[in-house]
């Protein structure tokens, strides 16, 4: 059970679509910087995206939405206090 | 209601000025022990090891993430690691080594202090969990 | 010799690096000499322009108020590519000051016309 | 108390950036602790692994030579990302050590059993 | 007439495909640092890249080459002295 | 065979160690003199400005840039200028800066000096070619 992080967006390097390549079943995604932006466009990437919604593995990092004012439109937003507690729910964690 | 205390080891990467990795770090770092979990250390690695440098002067409405780091480790009680290879690459050295080195100045404030990699070794054997940033 | 036409290129998003807010310091400093520059906001640099950001969230200032400077300091040309911001959902509303939209084959003929670039 | 999986994961270029060499740096220095320890090329990573490199060129030192130490070091769990390998057109003999090859699937599994990863 | 270098690779960042919208007709490309990679794996843009190349417009510096022992199918091959003239002959210089 | 002349101004965004494009620099900047062709200067602004730490003390057999930069800086007779706003940001101040600012070391070498964003409008308006990295 790894907790992936991703910080770049999805428009200027590769993170997002080399992490979704390496998800597992059991992992999860937490878009966190820069990469908040993946939670309002439109890519590539979608369809696998909304299936992570839908089991709860998709999250993103309320603060760096609201610095940005970017809306989000796919993942579940946690604070940073959530941050904290998913990395404790999954064991390992991943920074990309 | 008790709360489980996890371990955590930080390790940071990142620059504190120039992008957002360290701050993100620092947010991570603050909260986790504002809700009582504890810090193994921090291991600063990379550019990473500039967070240690107290010539870092932004103005005054900006954050200064070196003074950051030492209030929260004085506050807290955990350790700040400068990994010494990755930090004389890039010029951050303490007073100790500057002297070694025939430097007439140095750089590192504390209470971070210069670690060799074995440090992070053993940083990881007694945490919990390992965060990068 | 007629005055250099220089032109800043600002390709990222706010914030997770500081290369929006260096490359608006750095226009600001020209400007104050040179009165041919612009400014072109593409790819993810139009999220710099996005209205109601709150860097301090994240202990960031908002160097947003900074653009509303931009037309004190007589720059005038602020160039957005209309294709990175449709390919972003972004309408012009979304941004805090007014800019020229440019399509693909105007901004390179924008481009073109410029003496020196600074890539941000 | 078992000793821990710790895995380093490559993902860059050697030379545009520093995360190779300081990598393997991280990785030698855990070796001296860690019995357990894994490392993964995936991407771009691979292309550290590339024969016949001459960085004095552009002013850097050769690391390769420490690729050799790491079964000095008792490092044996080397994993190389076959997709990527055949995504960069680069075959298993243009590599200068001897490394496991992984599919997509096998790589998903190793990397679950860790208990600690560093991105690189 | 603007000489664009580009300095990451094609499969970690977008600086390619974004340098390559933006190219007009008098431009030309200079692979630089891990930029060479793009000079010889096989991309979405390699079509673009030909006619590029076709056209004398498509550089790669030797040094950054050799330094990784990365092979160039692709792109006029030079070193150092001539990025220098690169940049004279074309009045302006983008780097992405 | 005459030379034609180039005049170069050169901006350096990258640091002189971590990533490679401070060292890109160097060498166009030297086989640029070496062919003839005449530097106006070079500016460091962004993560470029620590390439003027004097406090950068790789080993022996890697590439001290700063001093790269300071020796052929002087052979050539060009200037080195770093960004004071983005220097003191990144912890990069000279003597007179630290003192001004309460600090008790420094860290920049000679012959780079700190200059405000008017040098780089200044750089920018005597050279033929702009050349970023």
């Amino acid at each position: 059970m790894i907790l992936h992080t991703v910080k770049t967006s999805p428009l200027q390097t590769f993170a997002l679509a080399d992490c979704l390549n390496y998800l597992a079943k059991d992992d999860a995604l937490l878009l966190i910087e820069d990469g908040v932006i993946a939670s309002y466009i439109q890519l590539d990437h979608l369809p696998l995206l909304l299936t992570l919604n839908n089991e709860g593995r998709l999250w993103v990092l309320q603060e760096d939405l609201k610095a940005r004012a970017v809306v989000n439109n796919i993942a579940i937003a946690c604070n940073y206090k959530g941050f904290v507690e998913l990395t404790i729910k999954y064991k390992n964690h991943l920074a990309w | 209601m008790q709360i489980n205390k996890t371990k955590f080891t930080l390790v940071i990467m990142g620059p504190p000025y120039g992008s957002q990795s360290a701050s993100s770090a620092f947010q991570f770092c603050k909260e986790a022990v504002e809700n009582g979990h504890h810090i193994v250390g921090v291991f600063f690695y990379q550019h990473g090891v500039l967070n240690g440098n107290q010539l870092v002067s932004p103005t005054t409405d900006e954050t200064n993430l070196p003074q950051h780091w030492a209030a929260l480790a004085h506050k807290y009680k955990f350790p700040l690691e400068v990994c010494i290879s990755a930090a004389l690459r890039r010029g951050v050295v303490d007073q100790s080594e500057a002297q070694q080195l025939a430097l007439t100045q140095f750089n590192l404030t504390t209470p971070f202090v210069l670690s060799g990699l074995g440090q992070l070794a053993e940083l990881s054997a007694q945490c919990d969990r390992l965060v990068t940033f | 010799m007629p005055e250099k036409k220089v032109a800043l290129v600002n390709r990222k998003a706010s914030y997770g690096s500081t290369d929006g807010r260096e490359s608006l310091d750095a226009l600001l400093a020209l400007a104050t000499f040179n009165n041919s520059l612009s400014v072109f906001f593409i790819g993810d640099g139009i999220y710099q322009l996005i209205k109601n950001q709150l860097p301090r969230l994240i202990l960031q200032k908002n160097y947003q108020p900074v653009f509303k400077l931009l037309d004190l300091y007589d720059v005038k040309n602020i160039y957005v590519c209309e294709d990175s911001l449709k390919r972003r959902n972004i309408s012009e509303n979304d941004l805090i000051i007014k800019v020229a939209m440019l399509s693909n084959k105007e901004l390179k003929q924008h481009l073109a016309q410029q003496d020196q670039l600074l890539g941000f």
